[in-house]
Order: C-alpha cells, then sequence, then structure tokens
C-alpha cells in the first residue's frame, strides 16, 4: 500500500496554497500536517481523500481501495440511533468480508469507544465528546488502510485522546497507514512518523 | 427610398425587429469588450499590489 | 468517473500522438490568448461581408412574400437567430462534456462563455417571433410550437446563467453547468416534441405558417448568408468572452502580468 | 449481492429518518391540497369550467409541491457529513443515489397520490378519469422527484437556492406536465390514454437510469466545496 503526491498545487480563489508538494506514503506510516488556520490542512486532505480536485499535479496510487474519511463533521445522522449510524457505516464501509457484518460487532465498536449503553440513544442528546466517539466508530468498523482525519482528536477529552491514540498506533503496526491534521500534540514517536508543515 | 423604408405598411414591426436583434448582438460585443478592460485593469492591480509585497 | 473514492491520477502520457499534443497544446492559454488575438480581426472582415450582402439580400433584392408582404422579411433574422439559439447550446453541450470528460480548462471557459450569447440569439428569435405573428395574427404572443420552445429554451439558457453566478469557486461553477448543460441537451428534444405534439392537439389542425414558406431562390440566399453572418458573430462573441474568463482565472500568473506590462508600457 | 443490501438498508435509513419528522411528510400534502382549492377560489365555482382546468391544476400543483418536497433531499446530509461518506464510500454512488431518490418519492409523492381522489372529487371529476389521475402521478412523480434530485443536488452547497432550483428544474418538467395533464383531459371526454400513459413511462425509464448519473457527478462537485 503506497502513496504517491507528485506537484501537488491547490488555489484558493487567486491564493495559491501549496505548489510543488510531494512525498510518499508507505504502509505502516503517520503523515502529521501542520499548519495554522488558513494554510489549507483541510483543502489538502480533501484533495488526497479524492473529495477535491487539484490545481495541479497527480495523487498516485499502487491500486485502488477506499480509505476511511472523517471530516470536521462528524458525518452521523442525529435522527438514527447510535446502533443504526454504526449499520450505516459498515453497509458504506464497502464489501470486505474481513469484519463480521452484524449487529454484535456495532456493539463491541461502541464498548470499545466508550459508549456502552448509548446503543438505541439517538445522537441528538449527546455531547460533542460523544459524537466525535461515534464518529470515530467509523476506523473500527471498516478494513480500509488508509485514514485520513481533519483533526479526529476535535471535542475529545483527555481519556478519548488516548483511546484514538491507541487505535492509532494499533493501526499503524497492522501495516495501515494514515494522515491527520491536529492542534493537540500527538503522543505518538517513532522512525514511521512523517511531518509535513504547510507555512502559506 | 421612403417606399423601402415604409416596408410595405410593416415598417414597424421589420425595423423593430431588426433593430431589437442588432442592439442584442450590440450588446454581446460592447459587453465582453468592456469586462475585457476591466479584467485587464484588476489584472494590473493585483500585479503591481504583488509587486511591491514581493520587494 | 467510477464512483468509489478514486483518486486523481492522470494518465502519463507514454508518446502522445500529434492529435493528443495537439489537443493538449490547444489548452494552453497563453497559446489560445494570441491565436484569438490573430483571428478576431479576420472574423470582423467577415462577419461584415456576410452581414452587408445579407441583409442587402433580405431587404432589397428579396420579393415580397405573395401573402405576408414585406412583413416576412423579419425571417432573416428569426429563423437565423431560431437556429442559433439551438446550435449554441449544442456548441455549450459538446464543450461541457469535453470539460467534464478531459477535464480541459479551456473547454469549461468556452461553455461558460456560450451561455449568454445562447440567450441572446434565444431572446432575439422569441421577440422577433411575436413581432412577426402580430401583423399576421393580430396578436403579440401565439401559443404557436416553435415560440413555445424557444421559450422554455431561453429559461434553459437563464438557468444555465444562474448557476453559474451562483456558484463563486469558478471550478465548480464549471462543473456544474457541464452537468446541467448535458442534462438541457438531452431534455431539449423531449421538450420540442412534447410541445409540438400539445400544440397540435389542442390547436387541431391549423398549420401555422412559421416554418419557412416554400422558399423563392432569392429568398433563400440572403437567409443562408444571414445564418452564416451570424454564425461568424456568434464565434466573435465567444472568442471575447473566453478570452475575458481566461484573463479572470489566470490572473495572478506570469504571461498576464507580461500581458498588462505591455499593455501599459 | 452486497450493493443490494447496501441499496435496501440506505433506502429504509432514509424512510426511517424521513417518518421520524413526520410533520415533514406532511408539508408538501398541505401546500399541494392548498394549492389546488386556491384555483376555485380564484376562478369561480362553476363546476362545467372547473372540471375543464381539473387535470392542468391537480398536475401544476403536483409539480410545485414535488418541487417543495425536493429541497430537503441532500440538504441535511450535506450538512451533517453523511453526504461526504457517502460519496466516498466504494459503493456505487448512482446506485445509492437512487436508493435516496426512491425512498423520498415514497414520502413525499406516494401521499400525495392517496390525496388526489378527494381533490379531484371536489373538481366534478367522475371515477374513471381520477383512476387515470392516479395512473399518471403515479408514473410522472417519480420523473419530477429523479429530475428534481439533479437541481437539488446542482445547488445543494448554495444557501438560499429555492428560486434557483426553480429556475432550473421547471423547464425539465414541462414534459411530464404536458402528457400527465392531457392525460386526464383526454380521459375525461372518455377517449383512451394509453398513448399518453406510455409516453409518460418512457420518460420514467429514461428518468430512472440517466438521472442517477448526473445527481452522482452533481453531488461529487457539491461536496468538494
Amino acid at each position: 500500500m503506497r502513496l504517491d503526491v507528485v506537484g501537488l498545487h491547490c488555489t484558493r480563489g487567486y491564493r495559491s496554497l501549496f505548489s510543488e508538494l510531494a512525498f510518499t506514503l508507505e504502509a505502516g506510516q503517520l503523515l502529521l500536517v501542520e499548519g495554522h488556520n488558513g494554510s489549507g490542512k483541510t483543502t489538502l486532505l480533501k484533495t488526497l481523500a479524492g473529495l477535491r480536485e487539484p490545481d495541479a499535479g497527480q495523487v498516485l496510487w499502487e491500486q485502488q481501495q477506499p480509505i476511511v474519511w472523517l471530516g470536521h463533521s462528524n458525518g452521523i445522522k442525529d435522527d438514527l440511533t447510535a446502533l443504526e449510524n454504526l449499520q450505516m457505516m459498515q453497509v458504506m464501509a464497502g464489501a470486505d468480508s474481513l469484519l463480521r457484518r452484524d449487529a454484535k460487532s456495532c456493539i463491541s465498536t461502541l464498548e470499545r469507544m466508550g459508549l456502552a449503553g448509548n446503543g438505541h440513544r439517538f445522537p441528538r442528546h449527546f455531547s460533542a465528546g460523544m459524537k466525535r466517539r461515534l464518529a470515530l466508530c467509523r476506523l473500527l468498523l471498516s478494513s480500509a488502510c488508509l485514514w485520513i482525519l481533519d483533526e479526529p482528536q476535535a471535542a475529545l477529552d483527555k481519556a478519548g485522546i488516548q483511546l484514538f491514540e491507541a487505535l492509532l498506533a494499533e493501526h499503524l503496526a497492522q501495516g495501515g497507514s494514515a494522515i491527520m491534521t491536529s492542534h493537540h500534540h500527538v503522543g505518538l514517536q517513532g522512525s514511521h512518523i512523517q511531518r509535513l508543515l504547510l507555512a502559506a | 427610398m421612403a417606399e423601402f423604408f415604409h416596408m410595405g405598411g410593416y415598417a414597424l414591426y421589420v425595423w423593430t425587429s431588426f433593430g431589437i436583434a442588432a442592439v442584442v448582438l450590440l450588446l454581446n460585443i460592447v459587453l465582453p469588450l468592456q469586462q475585457h478592460r476591466e479584467v485587464l485593469r484588476r489584472a494590473a492591480d493585483f500585479h503591481e499590489l504583488e509587486g511591491r509585497t514581493k520587494q | 468517473m467510477n464512483s468509489n473514492a478514486s483518486h486523481v491520477n492522470s494518465v502519463a502520457m507514454k508518446n502522445p500522438g500529434f492529435f493528443t499534443r495537439w489537443f493538449h497544446r490547444m489548452a494552453s492559454p497563453v497559446w489560445f490568448y494570441q491565436i484569438s488575438g490573430k483571428l478576431l480581426p479576420w472574423l470582423w472582415v467577415l462577419f461584415a461581408v456576410l452581414l452587408v450582402t445579407g441583409l442587402y439580400g433580405g431587404l432589397v433584392t428579396a420579393p415580397a412574400d405573395y401573402q405576408q408582404g414585406d412583413s416576412f422579411r423579419i425571417i432573416y433574422v428569426h429563423v437565423p437567430a431560431a437556429w442559433m439559439s439551438m446550435f449554441v447550446y449544442m456548441v455549450m453541450a459538446v464543450s461541457g462534456a469535453i470539460a467534464l470528460i478531459w477535464r480541459m480548462k479551456l473547454a469549461e471557459m468556452v461553455m461558460v462563455s456560450c451561455a449568454p450569447i445562447g440567450a441572446g440569439f434565444t431572446f432575439i428569435a422569441l421577440v422577433t417571433g411575436s413581432l412577426w405573428g402580430k401583423p399576421m395574427w393580430g396578436a403579440w404572443w401565439v401559443w404557436d410550437a416553435r415560440l413555445t420552445a424557444e421559450l422554455i429554451l431561453l429559461f434553459l439558457y437563464l438557468g444555465v446563467i444562474g448557476l453559474y453566478s451562483a456558484i463563486e469557486d469558478k471550478r465548480m461553477a464549471s462543473r456544474a453547468v457541464a452537468i446541467l448543460a448535458l442534462v438541457g441537451i438531452v431534455n431539449i428534444p423531449i421538450i420540442h416534441y412534447s410541445v409540438e405534439w400539445w400544440n397540435t392537439l389542442h390547436q387541431g389542425a391549423t398549420v401555422t405558417k412559421f416554418d419557412k414558406p416554400s422558399i423563392h431562390i432569392d429568398m433563400l440566399i440572403p437567409l443562408l448568408l444571414m445564418a452564416g453572418a451570424f454564425k461568424v458573430f456568434f464565434a466573435i462573441s465567444l472568442l471575447l468572452r473566453t478570452r475575458n474568463e481566461l484573463l479572470e482565472r489566470e490572473l495572478p500568473r506570469q504571461w498576464v502580468k507580461q500581458l498588462v506590462e505591455e499593455k501599459d508600457g | 449481492m452486497h450493493i443490494a443490501k447496501a441499496f435496501l438498508s440506505v433506502l429504509k435509513r432514509d424512510v426511517t429518518v424521513a417518518f421520524r419528522h413526520r410533520n415533514e411528510i406532511f408539508n408538501p400534502l398541505l401546500f399541494f391540497s392548498l394549492v389546488t382549492l386556491l384555483f376555485p377560489l380564484g376562478i369561480g365555482p362553476s363546476p362545467k369550467l372547473l372540471q375543464t382546468i381539473a387535470p392542468g391544476i391537480l398536475w401544476v400543483a403536483a409539480l410545485l409541491a414535488a418541487l417543495l418536497a425536493a429541497d430537503n433531499l441532500f440538504r441535511s446530509d450535506y450538512e451533517d457529513g453523511t453526504l461526504e461518506q457517502l460519496v466516498l464510500s466504494p459503493q456505487p454512488l448512482s446506485l445509492m443515489v437512487t436508493a435516496k431518490v426512491l425512498a423520498h418519492w415514497l414520502v413525499s409523492a406516494v401521499p400525495l397520490l392517496l390525496l388526489t381522489p378527494l381533490l379531484a372529487v371536489s373538481f366534478g371529476l367522475d371515477a374513471p378519469t381520477i383512476g387515470v389521475a392516479l395512473l399518471t402521478l403515479l408514473l410522472g412523480t417519480p420523473v419530477l422527484s429523479f429530475v428534481g434530485a439533479i437541481g437539488v443536488a446542482l445547488t445543494v452547497s448554495l444557501k438560499r437556492s429555492g428560486m434557483l432550483l426553480a429556475l432550473l428544474v421547471l423547464p425539465l418538467y414541462v414534459p411530464v406536465l404536458i402528457f400527465g395533464s392531457n392525460a386526464i383531459d383526454t380521459a375525461a371526454s372518455g377517449l383512451p390514454v394509453n398513448g399518453q400513459l406510455y409516453l409518460l413511462a418512457a420518460m420514467l425509464v429514461l428518468a430512472v437510469t440517466l438521472a442517477p448519473l448526473a445527481i452522482a457527478a452533481a453531488l461529487k462537485m457539491s461536496v468538494s466545496q
């Protein structure tokens, strides 16, 4: 699983956010995208995820495969119960037989994310942190090997951040890779972490 | 010559039609030309500003 | 456009044949700007020639129609404009398709520039159609199949213009307009036939005189000349508008900077 | 097989979400009946006149109700981020979109069909004509939903897009309006209507096959704002 980015150039209006951006992300690597507000972090992530087209340059994949995307918005419906939301995530994650597709795996995911017992409640009544945790369940319900996460730790409390970092470390250990932005200090260390500073 | 403009009694209709057509076609030329000048002026301002901030 | 999370992996050009090189060179903005600059004067000359001969033929030499008298001369504006309103929509839809499939910026700009011109021609066709109908049927508006279809076409154009101006990001706006133009081009024949059917149904079998009367040769020549003049005019206005769109989008680029300096220097 | 499961679960989910906003289901219904009842007030109660204009009124009211209902088709998904997830999911987007539009049609147009006989009676239409009216609406309203969904997908990222949506979509509704209302009119005078019904069915097939492609492309564009 290798991702090559070559000569990437994105603009917003007449302002060029970044140009000639190039990097390679190998399996098991984490790319931390840093930069102050408005430096184009979200635009870069959206371009890498395929949501947005770059003005120039290429995002080359070894072969086509699904990713897990988490934007600023949580991607959960307030009118569906937590379990129904998870079931939708499972269906949307596509036809990979690695994970059991049934309610039990949804309930175990809820427990793992510290939302046990909230299965039948509506996210409308959840706190921001709980909503973010529900959104992060997406990471466990898909076997995609690339995670593209835009400030995943937003609204999470200390325990939530530790839980997320544990998930991330586990994912990287299993050969998955991730690209994320974060204003919090990421507690992971190691050679497999690259940093990319966007200085627009 | 007057008979030509009289258009067999249909002068109003014929000349109005040609007149409106001429106006619309003219607009399709005048507007772009104005926009052209305006875009060039904005480009000049942009590059002048760009030039000054670079030094 | 596969549906799953496809990434932008543009095809590497291994050994581009002449056509592909020309096709992509044609897309380079500077090249287009210079070429259109050189072409425009010639187009103006051609337009003037066609227009003068067409008008002279239509208004002076062509014999008056035995039934409609001189009011039939409105045909020399109405019919070319109606033809152009359809032709421009087709050019818009084709360039929209090119823009969507090959992501060619130039095609996007051509498509976007077509809309106002097409709307102009449709408006001319409508107004001259109603002015032509007044002396013959005594009514400013006749629910004739052709005129009604032309009116709906005008709304399609206004929809395209409205959509383009509503979205700020020009690249996204062009993508949206390309989709709308393609949806429109699929619907236009359906609209035309259903209006045609609706008209013959309600009005019974009165054959409206709007289709070209069995046209005499020296009535036909000026009509073709005027149609040619309108096509050349379309090319002129299209080039002018596309150049503006080009400058608008490439404003921060270096070649625009030199262009501006040449103009002031 | 998995795609069929995805199709059905998207359909089921959208219908459940709609039913959890029960009042939103009644809006198009109330609008439809109100618009239909305005005409007799405006034109006068003479039964013969109302009978002749009933087909047109029913169809124009159905068309406007479909337009009104279409606006919230993708908007809530766009705002809470589920639309992004749908676009990025490996499931074929045009199929998922078809499921969403079908769910929307079930929730907005089918109640309309149930109300039509009542309104048609108030216009003095007899039973067979009402039967034909229901048939034309059954064939026509999905076309309205699919074509309307294209307009909604194009304008979902815009703030106030109600008027623009009408400008984009109403011209495309014309063929359905022409054949739909004319079928009822012909049926009222006892003539066979299968010609119009075949054409409506043809438009339905065209809309169901082509519209999802345009909707998917438009959503990909809107999501990248």
